[in-house]
């Protein structure tokens, strides 16, 4: 299968990655089910849920280290496409709570219930099947970023005028779905989902599912970006971040390359937003801020972009520190994470992995 | 191999989250503190942290509880609505805490319903809300809207013989609750729809000339009007300011709000506020001996004199309390005795009341409504005589006026008297 | 004009940037397989031609034709390329991150569309002819280093190569030696010779003995304008490129 | 003679000609007083009627102590004293009869009477009644105003002999407007179309409110007004007033997107520097605007006497404040990233954290409270339709003032040419012996100033808060890459574009549509114009 194929040793960052999924895959379900809870060793839904988000934001960072790290597209607006597959995953949800909802009415969310509205807004239409639900969670975020896209590099919109376009665009996004009228649940958004494809969604058995699939989803985009970027086609996307009129006059088309690439990596966010929801259990206007986008853009940096693994990596670190953080000192926490970002810029221009292979190096 | 050094550090790290820290020395009662320390929503409720960490350090010098010492767990869930879902799970989970004191907004307790109510949990929920809404794990200190919007409009309408209406509110759920409550009950009180102006803003507005001088000309049609304001937070302050300065005096347009209390207002300027009302159910200018004492214990606490109380600190006084006596009663805190030992029990409020736990979880309060003074307080112009008990699905609206809560006969949050069905968290 | 078939037909070209002309009324034109070397004082609007040529800069007036079929001014520049015109820059551009062999892989002619690169390997064939060419310029020792580590003179080797993989039939080289030890001046000068016959070529050069040591046929720009056409001693006799270009 | 009668009433009301007055009748004073005890609001109104009827000398000083909030009587003896403040403890106690001092008392041992805003609203208008005879015009002003509220007929007999003594034009035309307005209730057909002539160049909404009256039709279908002519005259007037009300709220529409826009610019001005001319990414520009806030809130603190001047004081103290904190952020983070704006935002988005969780240590989460100064707040009244307000108009002020200042800086100054210099060719300036290291400190240093100036104009209009800057930095950004990166001019141009736009989209939109619309229409400008408004060549243009 060629599509797994690498030079051995040419991607140990990889290697690793994928063989710590793989300790995940088969750890958690032992650790959550067949540990008894009594036990230290008892891996909580919490636990899985935290791990499951993790796993979430290193997909977002993947997309964003893709046309970042890849193509030298700073986009500041991934979290509109990570928020978009989000709510198309809620919509789903909110349909399957079903008559259980506090007013008990069959069709229409409670929101709407008490909003008053009569009947179910068109664009609601056929989120109670997961099967056109699922294709929305690819194909919105994809629509956008193709429209979009095919705007801004048409236009040869670049450099710092895409990145804060694609801030206007998320902003405007979050404005709008702040909006109670818009009929997506204003600042509540969506929340107290009930079960998917007809599992309880705060079973244990169902948690670790979707964690599963999580890690088959990181896997997957993980390897589907390294297959495009060691192809022919990934040298052309690097050729076009180091210089890019010289990649049009030996004729490429650098207009659709970057479309290309920019479209796939939305479909990456819409994917990790679309598992993300049901693990967290809400979703609501505040994940389109251009706040969250930023911080995308930082794991990938402290992780090292321009290296799959390292845009992983820094996700999951960065995260990992948050939550340590805000547990252990809530009242400091910004001044570690802020320090965290300004240090980890000065000293380590490549991030993280940056620093591994060069130390790699010097041995 | 640093990479792999690298990989192992950090699984051994993560195991430090994932896995509860050394258990808690067991004859500790954890208290969880679920309140945001940064972010937006940090400007009110560090206070409340604050105030929970007063009330557990006052229990514990009575002694703590059951014999046990009482252990503060505080996190900051960064006024982050889905980092509030993962943090109550974090303290339900891994810290096992008996109980939980926190949330402000209306979103981050629809994020964490969930986590309660799969975890079993306790939630005390301190903020005037809503209402809409009754959780077997949740007990609501604070007023719905039949405990605060309601009388405020009917003060405004007997008292200062108001005609006219502006709902101003920020564009999110309490708010347009709220609206939908008062324009059907302003009607059933036979307010012509005309004499109704509903308008919504989004968070954080700011630029405020555009509404303020709409607002003017709604009120200068030579009826008495008022605004009933829901205004969030940190819009309050740009929107009193263009106020005073169309010069829209509280004697012209008196506005009503039911977000801005003494904490908010130790923050503005309040030259542009005199006169004007709001609705609480609590005021620190309320002199009664409780109210005295508890001011003194706050300042002595929080070593600054000049701090404020105001209503959601009072609500999480008596939901603490409620808490301790239900716990003594239940002589355990397992949630599921403490959840049954919790309705009817009787607690004094601040304001020389009692604050009285009713079987639909939230509990009977009075209602001030005050005019703002130069130094930041409240003139109580007006109060409810007794108390008003709370009422979680308001009469006012088609879709929830057939609905009842009830967890003690009926076992259920949501019991619709029509269907005879309970739907929501007991569905069958 | 003369009855044979052209390359490349510039005619009465214009280009103006805000009052000053570039290009004003430029006729020139291109025999198949010939090495042509343009020479001019800077200014002279040698680089605006190029840039008409390429497709980068669409002139005021004027018409310039790819052979007899081809409109170059109607297409844009991948078009262009891919109708046979490859451009050599002043500052030699090649893509620094990626090895003299990637550099020579991504300048291979075929399908350039996203979908058939991602898709695409290496044929046999394309290998041969990716060491043929990094025969022909000598990196064949640098294969694998990065871009950024070449030195100059190899840089614009390399870039010369890249254009050699389109196997293009006009070759625009802009300023090829500039800044280079006269070691690597002799390579080039025998590469490009090397190149004319199969591919027309179209040079632009400051350095005279260079210049004298490749071209057959020498065409002298000035202020956007031609003003003598001829070999090297021809050129360098006329009175009028004295005056304004050797300025004796 | 009967005007004769009311004139020594009203002056005996005035308390002028005590002597004309009855000998004051204290007893029956402090009788009516003792009723406020236990009365409700109404009653204390009605009350506060008696007391003014009698015509003693003390009523205007109680009346309005009752009003300030300064009327009490202790508990011991029931017995009534006005407080000289409405607040503290003890009370500085005052007899309400001869006025003088009357001792202390503690807070605790009196009870006072307590008003609402209904009573002191009918309580204004009974002691606008001896306001009129005030030598300040604009309380007399106030007066008739207030008194206009509610016309009855010894207020109209007063307003009359007010008349016929007043000197003030305005004023005169005040009562005059007032006898009109009284005038439509009578019956004589010509007065009433006079008044109505008099009344259509008035634009106040209270006047079209009573004229409209005129026309509007009974339950029968018929009209109320019976007098055509009167009613005709009415519709006239009425259209009138409405065409010129429009108008003006046009103005009004227009300057409120100036100020809108206005405030825009400023918060971009010190983007337009350290983002525009040295291609930093700076994600902390909203929190040094913050520190220019606080700064604002620190100086108040110190002088609170001077309000009026602190704002004055803390321009340039938090110009230095931010100023040296940008330069602190460029000496010891930034210099090492030139070239690589993408990492300096990022570095400065972790400085924009800390400095954000600093002021929540030093100053709490709590939001500070800066006080407007008087001469800040209120509105400049161009007529009763068009009012604009002052803390907006000095904002448009002050802007254009930065704005030009910053020009001047740039193109005039030594530095300005060196920063201009180095922005545009960093070697080439260095060979020419330009300290860079210095020029580059000091522009970003500049930049950071302007935020912080910037953050004391929006002390004056919003919360003064640790989350000040976050509010801003999106829209700052926007104006700058809509203006185009490194143009002051297309700042400010961008930015009152922006303003002006939102503010004549919000009426029929909504704040929020009108906010969306814009940033779409950003995107679509950007599409056509990639390199914004003005669009600037040099080295922030090529960064990536």
């Amino acid at each position: 299968m060629r599509f797994l194929h690498w030079r051995p040793g040419s991607d140990k960052g990889g290697t690793w990655l994928l063989a710590l999924l793989a300790v995940i895959a088969v750890f958690v379900p032992i650790l959550n089910m067949l540990v008894p809870a009594s036990s230290a060793l008892h891996l909580s839904a919490f636990g899985i849920t935290l791990l499951g988000k993790y796993l979430c934001f290193a997909m977002l960072a993947l997309a964003v280290d893709l046309i970042w790290g890849y193509c030298g597209i700073l986009s500041l607006g991934h979290a509109a496409f990570f928020s978009l597959g989000g709510y198309a995953m809620g919509m789903y949800l909110m349909r399957q709570i079903g008559p259980r909802g506090v007013y008990g009415d069959p069709i229409l969310p409670d929101f709407m219930v008490f909003l008053n509205w009569k009947s179910l807004p068109w664009f609601w239409y056929g989120f109670n099947n997961f099967a056109f639900a699922a294709l929305m969670m690819v194909a919105v975020p994809a629509a956008l970023a193709g429209l979009f896209g095919w705007f801004a590099f048409r236009a040869r919109v670049t450099g710092v005028y895409l990145s804060i376009i694609t801030q206007a665009m998320t902003y405007a996004l979050m404005l709008a779905f702040f909006r109670n009228d818009m009929g997506f649940g204003g600042n509540n958004g969506f929340t107290d989902f009930k079960d998917i494809l007809g599992f309880d969604l705060h079973a244990d058995t169902t948690r670790v599912v979707l964690l599963l699939m999580t890690v088959a989803a990181l896997a997957g985009s993980y390897l589907a970006c390294r297959y495009i970027v060691e192809s022919r086609a990934g040298r052309v996307v690097r050729a076009i971040r180091d210089a890019e009129s010289r990649t049009r006059f030996i004729g490429y088309p650098v207009e659709s390359f970057k479309l290309w690439l920019f479209v796939f990596s939305a479909v990456i966010a819409g994917v990790a937003g679309a598992l993300y929801v049901p693990q967290i259990g809400i979703i609501n206007p505040g994940e389109f801020a251009p706040i969250n986008s930023i911080e995308a853009v930082i794991w990938v940096a402290v992780g090292g972009r321009g290296t799959l693994f390292g845009a992983i990596a820094g996700a999951i670190l960065v995260n990992y520190a948050k939550t340590y953080f805000t547990g252990a000192f809530p009242e400091i926490w910004l001044y570690a994470l802020g320090a965290m970002f300004v240090f980890v810029t000065l000293f380590l221009p490549r991030g993280i992995t940056g620093l591994i292979s060069e130390r790699g190096k010097e041995k | 191999m640093k990479l792999k050094a690298f990989i192992l550090t950090a699984g051994v790290l993560a195991a430090g989250v994932f896995y509860s820290r050394a258990q808690a020395a067991p004859d500790t009662i954890k208290v969880g503190i679920l309140h945001s320390l940064s972010g937006t929503m940090a400007i009110s409720e560090t206070t409340l942290k604050d105030t929970i960490l007063m009330m557990i350090d006052a229990q514990n010098k009575k002694g703590g509880l059951l014999g046990k010492k009482l252990e503060a767990v505080v996190v900051d869930p960064a006024s982050n609505w889905p980092l509030f879902a993962e943090k109550a799970a974090q303290l339900l989970e891994k810290d096992k805490v008996s109980v939980v004191f926190g949330c402000w907004t209306s979103v981050s307790r629809k994020s964490v319903l969930p986590v309660f109510e799969k975890d079993n949990g306790l939630l005390f929920y301190p903020v005037q809300y809503e209402g809409e809404e009754s959780s077997k794990n949740v007990i609501y200190t604070g007023a719905a809207p039949n405990q605060q919007a309601i009388p405020a409009v009917d003060y405004l309408m007997k008292e200062v013989k108001v005609k006219r209406w502006v709902l101003e509110g920020t564009d999110y759920v309490y708010p347009r609750t709220t609206n939908k409550i008062l324009e059907a009950y302003l009607k059933s009180k036979g307010v012509a729809p005309a004499d109704i102006s509903i308008n919504y803003t989004p968070f954080g507005h700011s630029d405020w000339q555009t509404r303020v001088a709409a607002i003017k000309k709604f009120g200068s049609a030579g009826k008495k009007t008022a605004v009933v304001s829901t205004i969030n937070g940190d819009a309050n302050v740009p929107f009193y300011k263009e106020l005073g300065n169309q010069k829209i005096s509280a004697q012209d347009i008196p506005v009503v709000a039911f977000s801005v209390g003494e904490e908010e207002l130790s923050g503005l300027d309040t030259k542009p506020l005199l006169g004007h009302l709001a609705a609480w159910n609590y005021f620190q200018s309320i002199n009664t001996p409780a109210n005295k004492a508890f001011i003194d214990q706050w300042h002595a606490f929080i070593k600054k004199a000049n701090r404020t109380t105001n209503d959601p600190m009072e609500a999480h006084y008596i939901g603490f309390n409620l808490w301790v006596k239900a716990v003594e009663k239940a002589k355990t805190t397992d949630v599921e005795k403490v959840l049954a030992a919790l309705p009817g029990l009787e607690t004094p409020n601040l304001t020389g009341g009692i604050a009285k736990l009713l079987p639909n979880h939230h509990i009977t309060k009075p209602v001030y409504i005050g005019e703002v003074k130069a130094n930041g307080q409240f003139n109580t112009v007006w109060k409810s005589n007794g108390t008003v008990p709370g009422d979680a699905w308001s009469d006012f609206l088609p879709g929830s006026k057939d609905i009842e809560a009830d967890w003690v006969k009926l076992k259920c949050g949501n019991y619709n008297t029509v269907t005879k069905k309970c739907s929501g968290q007991n569905y069958k | 004009m003369s009855v044979r078939d052209k390359r490349l037909y510039l005619e009465s070209l214009t280009v103006s940037f805000d009052g000053f002309k570039a290009l004003n009324d430029l006729s020139l034109y291109v025999d198949p397989g010939e090495l042509l070397c343009i020479i001019g004082p800077n200014g002279a609007g040698k680089t605006t031609m190029m840039d008409v040529i390429t497709g980068k800069t669409k002139p005021d007036s004027g018409t310039a034709w790819f052979g007899r079929e081809i409109d170059l001014l109607t297409l844009r520049e991948p078009e262009i390329v891919a109708a046979g015109i490859g451009r050599k820059f002043q500052k030699p551009t090649v893509f620094e991150q990626l090895t003299v062999f990637e550099n020579l892989e991504l300048a291979l002619a075929g399908n350039r569309s996203f979908l058939k690169t991602l898709r695409a390997r290496i044929s046999p064939v394309q290998k041969d002819r990716i060491d043929e060419v990094l025969n022909i310029i000598g990196l064949t020792g640098q294969r694998g280093s990065l871009g950024r580590i070449l030195a100059h003179g190899q840089k614009q080797w390399l870039e010369i190569g890249m254009l050699l993989m389109q196997n293009p039939e006009l070759l625009l080289v802009d300023e090829p030696v500039a800044g280079m030890t006269p070691h690597e001046i002799e390579r080039t000068a025998q590469l490009l010779t090397s190149l004319a016959g199969e591919h027309s070529v179209m040079v632009v050069e400051h350095d005279m003995s260079f210049v004298r040591s490749i071209a057959k046929r020498v065409t002298v720009l000035h202020e956007g304008h031609v003003i003598a056409e001829g070999d090297m001693d021809k050129v360098q006799s006329d009175p009028k490129v004295r005056e304004v270009y050797l300025g004796v | 003679m009967g005007g004769h009668r009311l004139l020594t009433l009203v002056l005996a009301l005035l308390g002028l000609f005590p002597a004309l007055a009855q000998a004051p009748d204290n007893s029956n004073f402090l009788a009516i007083l003792s009723e406020l005890k236990e009365a409700g609001y109404d009653d204390k109104a009605t009350i506060a009627e008696k007391l003014s009827k009698t015509g003693h000398p003390s009523v205007r000083s109680v009346l309005t102590a009752m009003m300030e909030d300064r009327l009490l009587f202790r508990n011991s003896d029931q017995k009534f004293f006005i407080s000289k403040k409405d607040d503290g403890d003890p009370f500085d106690l005052i007899d309400p009869i001869t006025l003088k001092d009357a001792g202390q008392a503690p807070a605790d041992s009196v009870t006072k009477i307590g008003t609402n805003n209904g009573l002191r609203g009918t309580l204004k208008t009974i002691v606008a009644h001896f306001s009129l005879s005030s030598p300040d015009v604009s309380v007399r002003l106030e007066a008739v105003k207030d008194m206009l509220k509610s016309m009855d007929e010894p207020t109209l007999a007063i307003l009359r002999d007010r008349d016929n003594v007043e000197t003030d034009p305005r004023v005169k035309k005040e009562i005059g407007v007032g006898l009109a307005l009284a005038t439509l209730d009578g019956t004589d057909s010509n007065a009433r179309l006079a008044a109505i002539d008099l009344l259509k160049s008035n634009v106040s909404q209270d006047v079209r409110n009573r004229l409209a009256l005129l026309l509007e039709k009974g339950a029968d279908g018929s009209y109320n007004e019976k007098d055509d002519k009167v009613r005709k005259a009415a519709d006239i007037a009425v259209q009138n007033i409405d065409q010129w009300r429009s108008y003006y709220s046009a103005v009004e529409t227009l300057f409120f997107g100036l100020s809108l826009g206005s405030v825009l610019v400023l918060i971009a001005i010190g983007l337009a520097i350290t983002f525009g001319v040295m291609g930093v990414i700076n994600m902390a520009h909203g929190e040094l605007m913050m520190l220019g806030a606080y700064t604002t809130y620190a100086v108040q603190s110190v002088m609170p006497d001077h309000i009026g001047l602190s704002i004055l004081v803390a321009i340039p103290a938090a110009f230095i404040v931010s100023g040296l904190t940008g330069v602190l952020m460029e000496r010891t983070i930034i210099r090492f990233l030139y070239g690589r704006p993408l990492e300096t935002l990022l570095a400065t988005f972790g400085v924009s954290l800390v400095l954000q969780q600093t002021v929540r240590s030093i100053f709490s989460a709590l939001n500070r409270s800066v006080i407007t100064p008087e001469w800040m707040s209120g509105s400049l009244k161009i007529n009763d339709a068009l009012a604009i307000t002052y803390n907006r108009l000095y904002i448009v002020i002050f802007t254009l003032m930065v704005f030009a200042l910053i020009l001047a800086v740039l193109k005039r100054t030594r530095i300005g040419l060196d920063i201009r210099a180095v922005s545009q060719n960093r070697s080439m300036a260095k060979a020419m012996g330009i300290r860079t290291e210095w020029v580059d400190a000091a522009t970003f240093g500049l930049g950071s100033g302007i935020a912080g100036v910037a953050g004391v104009a929006l002390s004056q209009l919003t919360n003064v808060g640790p989350n000040l800057g976050q509010a801003y930095i999106i829209d700052s950004f926007m104006v700058v890459v809509f203006g185009g990166v490194g143009n002051l001019w297309g700042s400010l141009i961008g930015g009152m574009a922006m303003g002006i736009v939102n503010k004549l989209l919000e009426p029929f939109a909504g704040a929020v549509l009108a906010k969306i619309f814009v940033l779409i229409a950003l995107i679509l400008f950007i599409q056509t114009r990639p390199r914004g408004l003005f669009p600037q060549t040099g080295r922030a243009a090529e960064d990536k």
